[in-house]
């Protein structure tokens, strides 16, 4: 896989982007919370390796990565509930974690709020008692106040009283959600905090947490694997792999030039052409991509690219006889508003193509399939 | 067969049993006197403790050599059984005859005097012979029917006193007694009776007893048998303004006596001897009462109880006990006044004769309820 | 929320996620609740005959003190019970493997035989005194009455409530504590309202097994000079006054009665154990810092009282009574210890089986049948050995007796077996004497088995045994060898009810400590008492071992 | 809110959907599965009210709603986990539960898997040995492949040997899954089998489950709060609410012809125009909607109603002066391809609409809002 990254706005960035130190996607105003070579193994296995990123005041860090990449070990560690095996941890220049300075700072010096990903509601307590637990020393009648606004902020007002094991799941993560924002820490650490909730729910959660996050001034660490929620809501992105973090930076600049294919992947549903670089075209299995796809490509000629196209890139054409067809169409999913349907070419790349609810095609069909991407592709050299 | 046999069936089952007829009364012979040499090897018997002292040439009564042979099982139920010693000698008597067993359960007395009760209620005790600690045991199962009499030649051996009924027999005495400790007191200040030990300022704060032990239950079962309520109740009141000081058992009063934290107390004899025992130095001696309930002599006994499988055996057996052998054995090894009146205790105790209990039917002893609503009335319990 | 809503809430809370009682499993346990229950129709049989009917409150002061010695020893086992589990399982205490196994073994040492020997250290004139004398020191507290008897109480009980909260806090979820401490909840804080409402059930449950102990104990307050109801109870039987110890039986019977149900309160306030089925990942040990030596002096005195002290004292009896027991006519034979483990080993295995059931009924369908079932068991525990034995005597005998009646009218011999004086029986008395310990370690590790995980199982085809077997079985192994062991302890040292019910001629440790005490000679008691303790020592290890 | 439903390409149909009998929508071939009037309250609390719906054989029903409204009970019921209060379970033809006639069929003689919603994992047992947990009766060989395969197609083939605390979230969850399919059910319950896990590894997973439950014809009822999951991979969906079934129906159905505001809400980012009826067009706050837009309306001229309109129905044109614009642009979310941009309306209605990434707005501005939608608008009576 290719760290070479095309560059398709900016070309006078030619950085791979997993040590990203564009201004653009650097922490912004002042660094709140640094992490600076942390790493934690479990016996042989490395769940953490080396990860450096510092988090702007203010900001909502979505953090992505397939399951099992150390996203809930770096929270953890973030929060004082791990000790770290190196690296350090600052938080507003006070040190938090440093293995080798013998420093770590006990969780509840950290004013650091975490929603855990199995939730860890109190079983002993109501559901307003949950929520009142990390306030406790507020006057009565403000904390219940506050409890309330809370439990309707997250639409639970009717189920104060019930304790952990009444509630459903989605109820659960609500009310872990409202405990870690009851006393307002500087920091909150979201581990798949919406997981559990359906669309809208999740989608004006996200929006009365982005506007907490931007009332309070709070700074947000966010682990999700929805990439809508993660572009939507975070003003930076990091997407980890295996223990290390692969790419850092403002959504657009993730979503639109990715660092690696991983990444690419990552976002959006990426499909990946195979093609091989001939002068400044691209030869691929659904004809030849020309020079206006790729600014700037300047690789000797019979180089292997993988050219990443998303759905919205392509549009795909019942071939008139097979004889001319780019591929078959092997999957057709409905997305509500449209259809994505699945193309295998005829060398075996399978991509994918949006289409409008209207247009029907039937599986089995041969069909071309066309570029209609408005910007650049972007490549990975193989 | 319920528990409502009775005591009949005891010819019965003996005759289908035994082919020797070495069971029946008429082979008993009459006790006799013998020299040393003519008993049973009885230097083996006696004991060879520091307290054994000189023993006698003679005894009269009967040796195990002449009485009927053992044959078959017994169960035993034993209550108390000085730290083996009842154990001990039952196993001797066993090892005398090749077909003989005799299988021993011990506990204490009156729990097993209770258990044997129990037993008769819901049906049948397996034992055969119970034999107890304390009269009063023995005397309470007698009462509740659970027992079968036993033939004169057995009961004969011993003076009446110590089998006032025929349900039982007594085999080993125990004298109540007043232990001092004689850094503090010489034999002769100590009052030749008991009423006098409140009025006496010397024991003030000084003296300890047990009253939930049986033993000194009997003592004041005793008591009122003899002076009546009233002044049994007295002379309780009157001991505990005095300051007598509670303990759990008489041996944990001789021990206080022994140690000095008492100056005298009131228990059993024999207790001052097993504290010599561990402490061969104690300054610890007895003095004896007078003809009133302080210078009773209790007794273990023994009996034959109700649908035993093999009453003859069971009462042969209970003879054994009182053979002179027997006797010496557990005169000379154990602490106990041997009932036997030929066989003297050990030590510097006075004998069986010279001893002055008061003139008292020991299964009265067993009549330990008032006793008991007594105390607690006092407030000693 | 009104009073009587929230009184009622643990309760429609607890039924609403039952499918209903399962009938084998109800049956099988209320069999087993009613034959540990029948002693005490024995009690009721000897009240009714008493003449003049049963009169209640027959020694009111008595029955006080009985309260009061009930309520300081448990108090006093959770205070020192409760900071030595913690300690030893949250801190980094130093050797903390080596405190967790002394501070448990006083629960080897019979209490009796603790009493004794804290007569010997500290009576008047004890050694203590004797080595205090040239000091100038002439006179030490009183070991014997209340006070006395709530000490050695107390030190030979305190460790049920060690155990059972160390269980609670090693299995304890602690990602709640982690929670309370990102919302800035201090260590100490996040232990009071997260982990300790938590541990209630477990602290509770190992009170309710002190308390219990404390209230049928007789040994101790004999020795120390204290009138309790059991030491009433074990006059009147000196004095054949049977109708009036069953009604002194009866009167014990109310007040473990009360007690159970206060119990259940307790345990219920939080609705049963809360533990996570996943272990902690991160390090949650607490460090002492310059607490530490306070905390090591705060473990050394505790075990010096519980452990140096008797084992001290035995050793001198052993020393001095080396001449008597050449003495003592009852020769110590090894026999007598396996007869011991033979028992406890038939008894623990029988109260590990007759556990499950009940344990898992009450900890998987909490309704008010279950509950009875559960409490059921805890009355044997509580009822005095001797007043047991008499009854078991009762119905050994009845049984004997009507197994006869039964052959003689069928007219043939039967083949049904005789159970009075026969091992069955001996492990049955000790079935109900000590289940519950069984039942009480059972229920919490089946609370901590996720309902979920034998659901899945269920799902995946097997029946509700194959589910048990599978799944739960494994996973509360630890509990039900936990309480087995502790039944296996308790019957190594069980008296009363061994001397009435053993088969004649089968001895063990404690009935020849018995006899040879009886006799007055301590040295020899002292070999068997060291290999009780030895043998029980061991197994405690082996229990302790269970943990992870 | 009403429930009259505009019907938009089948005049006919005028039935409400709640109950929806249309040949179309219901079980196509033969039933599996049938609930009937299924009941079961909490307390006061009824959790499902009266349920009935039937799964055909080998279908995926998607089971939609939010948070709470029942979806698990539903599921534990159908499991044989749950009693039911009332209605009835039939699985081919077998009654299962039917608390009237006294029948309840034991889970474990159901013949259906279920995957938890928090997995349920057996704790002393590793990953491979909880999959093979359920086929102990087969030979060891077959066995020991069975589960290599199933741990293979979930992609943890190396985590075999760890213990269920050993694992992350999303790694549970597949064990879970692998767990349920080694029996191969009959019946298979997914309460949000692929929540915790990362996007990539959600589409690969629904489309090999499409796959495995095409292939062994097992039918299957899957919760998911991702409506993209249900639309896209469900032969059906239903869309609970409050313990009710509102709708079930095809996916298109159900997204196109939503029977009610709550089920068009629930699915795609739903946004409603309050309109007045006038002759056949609808006045609105972006202006006069013609009779184009709403064929067969016949409501009294002045009658409420609610113009559904999702935001890719939409387009926002800066307003050239403020005094034309329909509203203001009050927030804009990235999301990757595309921006939704929120206008809130002058009379205050709130609606997105969807702009290429390349159309970039100020938040805050005047806007005129066009509708561009190729198809009739759904409208709901008030
Ligand atoms: N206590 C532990 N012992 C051993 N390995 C562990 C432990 N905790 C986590 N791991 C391993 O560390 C790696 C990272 O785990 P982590 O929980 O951080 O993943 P994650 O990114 O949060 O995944 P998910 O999205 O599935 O929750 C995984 O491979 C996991 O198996
Ligand atoms: N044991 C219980 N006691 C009381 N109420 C309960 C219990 N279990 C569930 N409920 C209630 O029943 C309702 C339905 O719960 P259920 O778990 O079926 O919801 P769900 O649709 O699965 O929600 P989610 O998507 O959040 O998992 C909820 O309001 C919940 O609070
Ligand atoms: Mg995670
Ligand atoms: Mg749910």
């Amino acid at each position: 896989m290719s760290r070479t990254t095309h560059n398709r706005t900016d070309a006078s960035d030619a950085s791979p982007a997993a040590d990203d130190s564009d201004a653009d996607d650097a922490a912004a105003t002042g660094t709140v919370l640094d992490l600076s070579g942390l790493t934690k193994t479990y016996g042989p296995e490395t769940a953490v390796d080396a990860l450096s990123m510092s988090v702007a005041d203010g900001e909502i860090l979505a953090l992505l990565g397939p399951s099992g990449c150390g996203k809930t070990t770096t929270l953890r560690m973030v929060a004082g509930l791990e000790r770290a095996d190196a690296g350090t941890i600052t938080l507003d220049d006070r040190t938090l974690a440093d293995p080798e300075g013998g420093v770590f700072v006990p969780p509840e010096e950290h004013d650091i709020g975490l929603v855990f990903q199995d939730f860890a509601l109190f079983p002993h307590l109501s559901a307003a008692e949950n929520v009142a637990f990390g306030i406790g020393d507020r006057p009565a009648a403000e904390r219940e106040a506050r409890v309330d606004e809370l439990l309707d902020l997250v639409g639970l007002g009717d189920h104060a009283d019930h304790h952990p094991e009444e509630l459903s799941g989605g109820q659960k993560q609500r009310i872990a959600l409202a405990r870690s924002l009851a006393p307002e820490p500087d920091v909150l650490l979201l581990d798949e905090p919406l997981s559990n909730l359906d669309v809208a729910l999740r989608v004006s959660m996200r929006e009365e947490m982005r506007r907490i996050i931007d009332e309070t001034g709070v700074t947000a660490i966010w682990v999700t694997h929805d990439q809508e929620e993660a572009l939507s809501i975070a003003d930076r992105v990091g997407v980890m792999n295996d223990g290390r973090l692969q790419q850092i930076g403002r959504p657009e600049r993730i979503f639109e030039r990715p660092s690696s294919r991983f990444v690419a992947s990552f976002l959006g549903q990426a499909g990946f052409l195979t093609g091989r670089v001939d002068g400044d075209a691209v030869e691929t299995d659904i004809g030849r991509l020309d020079a206006t796809h790729f600014p700037g490509l300047d690789l000797p000629d019979g180089t292997t690219v993988d050219v990443l196209v998303r759905p919205d890139d392509l549009q795909a054409r019942p071939a008139a006889d097979g004889t001319t067809a780019d591929g078959r169409l092997t999957q057709r999913q409905y997305q509500g508003p449209s259809f994505v349907y699945r193309v295998e070419t005829t060398e075996g790349d399978s991509v994918r193509c949006m289409h409008n609810h209207t247009e029907l095609f039937e599986v089995g069909q041969p069909v071309t399939v066309d570029v209609v991407a408005d910007h650049p592709l972007q490549w990975f050299e193989r | 067969s319920g528990g409502g046999g009775g005591g009949e069936t005891t010819s019965e089952t003996s005759a289908d049993g035994d082919s020797a007829t070495s069971t029946s009364t008429s082979d008993v012979p009459a006790p006799k006197t013998y020299t040393e040499d003519e008993l049973f090897h009885m230097d083996e018997w006696r004991g060879d403790g520091p307290q054994v002292g000189e023993r006698p040439n003679e005894y009269t009564g009967l040796s195990v050599l002449d009485l009927p042979n053992l044959r078959g099982e017994i169960t035993v139920y034993l209550g108390g059984g000085e730290g083996g010693l009842y154990q001990e000698a039952m196993q001797r008597i066993q090892n005398l005859y090749r077909d003989f067993t005799v299988y021993i359960r011990p506990a204490s007395s009156s729990q097993l005097a209770n258990t044997i009760i129990e037993e008769a209620n819901a049906g049948q005790s397996p034992a055969d012979v119970f034999w107890a600690i304390d009269a009063g045991s023995v005397g309470v199962v007698a009462e509740n029917g659970a027992t079968v009499t036993l033939p004169d030649h057995v009961t004969q051996s011993v003076p009446d006193t110590y089998h006032p009924t025929d349900e039982w027999v007594g085999i080993m005495g125990r004298a109540r007694s007043i232990p001092f400790n004689t850094n503090a007191f010489d034999a002769d200040e100590i009052p030749n009776e008991v009423a006098a030990f409140p009025d006496d300022p010397r024991f003030e704060d000084e003296m300890g007893w047990a009253p939930t032990y049986g033993a000194f239950q009997a003592f004041i079962t005793a008591m009122r048998e003899l002076n009546g309520r009233e002044a049994t109740k007295q002379w309780l009141e009157a001991m505990q303004a005095h300051g007598v000081r509670k303990y759990g058992n008489e041996f944990q009063v001789a021990n206080a006596v022994a140690t000095g934290e008492l100056s005298a107390g009131f228990s059993n004899h024999y207790y001052s001897r097993l504290v010599y025992e561990e402490r061969p130095d104690a300054p610890l001696e007895l003095a004896f009462t007078q003809n009133d309930a302080g210078a009773l002599v209790n007794c273990s006994g023994a009996q034959v109880i109700k649908n035993s499988s093999n009453p003859e055996t069971a009462a042969n057996f209970i003879h054994h006990l009182l053979s002179i052998e027997l006797q010496e054995f557990l005169g000379t090894r154990g602490f106990g006044y041997p009932l036997l009146s030929s066989v003297p205790p050990i030590g510097n105790l006075p004998t069986i004769d010279q001893l002055n209990p008061p003139e008292l039917d020991l299964s009265t002893l067993a009549n330990v309820q008032p006793t008991l609503e007594l105390l607690r009335e006092v407030g000693a319990l | 929320m009104s009073a009587l809503d929230r009184l009622v809430a643990p309760f429609a809370r607890a039924r609403s996620r039952d499918s209903g009682l399962p009938t084998a499993l109800v049956l099988l346990s209320g069999a087993i609740a009613a034959a540990v229950l029948s002693p005490i129709a024995w009690i009721l049989l000897r009240v009714l005959e008493a003449e003049g009917g049963p009169s209640l409150l027959t020694h009111p002061s008595t029955f006080a003190t009985s309260i009061a010695l009930v309520a300081v020893v448990t108090g006093a086992s959770v205070v020192l019970g409760v900071p030595l589990a913690f300690l030893t399982v949250r801190t980094d205490l130093p050797f903390r493997r080596f405190w967790t196994i002394a501070v448990a073994l006083p629960l080897v040492i019979p209490s009796y035989l603790g009493a004794f020997t804290y007569i010997s250290a500290f009576g008047p004139s004890g050694y203590i005194a004797d080595l205090l004398a040239p000091l100038g020191v002439d006179s030490v507290p009183s070991v014997y009455g209340f006070g006395g008897v709530a000490l050695v109480l107390t030190l030979y009980t305190f460790p049920y409530v060690f155990i059972t909260t160390r269980a609670s806090l090693l299995s304890f979820d602690e990602s709640l504590v982690e929670a309370a401490r990102t919302l800035g909840v201090s260590r100490i804080e996040a232990f009071r309202r997260v982990t300790l409402p938590q541990l209630v059930p477990g602290i509770a449950s190992g009170a309710l097994l002190v308390a219990l102990y404390a209230l049928s104990d007789f040994g101790t307050p004999n020795l120390l000079r204290l009138e309790v109801l059991t030491q009433a109870i074990w006059v009147e039987f000196n004095g054949f006054g049977r109708e009036t110890a069953a009604m002194l039986s009866l009167q014990l019977l109310t007040i473990t009665a009360v007690i159970l149900a206060l119990q259940s309160r307790v345990g219920d306030s939080t609705q049963g154990a809360y533990v996570g089925t996943r272990a902690s990942t991160s390090d949650t040990t607490v460090a002492l810092g310059r607490w530490k030596a306070p905390a090591l002096a705060f473990c050394a005195s505790v075990v010096t009282m519980c452990l140096v002290v008797p084992l001290g004292v035995l050793f001198v009896w052993f020393r001095r009574g080396s001449s008597a027991i050449g003495r003592t006519r009852l020769v110590f034979e090894w026999s007598y210890a396996s007869n011991s483990v033979l028992v406890s080993v038939a008894a623990a295995v029988a109260c590990a089986l007759a556990a499950i059931p009940v344990a898992y009924l009450a900890a998987r369908h909490r309704s008010t049948v279950a509950e009875l079932i559960d409490r059921a068991t805890y009355i044997g525990y509580a009822m005095p050995g001797i007043v047991l034995g008499l009854a078991l005597v009762f119905f050994g005998v009845s049984y004997g007796a009507a197994v006869d009646d039964l052959s003689s009218v069928i007219g043939a011999a039967s083949y049904l077996p005789t159970l009075y004086q026969t091992l069955p029986l001996l492990i049955f008395a000790y079935v109900v004497r000590f289940l519950p310990q069984s039942v009480g370690a059972t229920r919490s590790s089946v609370m901590r088995v996720d309902r979920e995980l034998t659901e899945a199982a269920r799902l995946l085809g097997e029946s509700p045994l194959g589910a048990f077997r599978r799944v739960a079985l494994p996973l509360i192994a630890p509990g039900v060898f936990a309480g087995a062991a502790l039944v296996f302890l308790t019957t190594m040292k069980e008296l009363p009810a061994t001397l009435l019910l053993q088969p004649t001629g089968f001895d063990t440790l404690v009935t020849y400590i018995w006899a040879v005490r009886e006799s007055g000679s301590y040295g020899a008691a002292a070999i068997p008492a060291f290999v009780l303790i030895v043998v029980s020592a061991l197994s405690m290890v082996v229990i302790l071992s269970q943990e992870k």
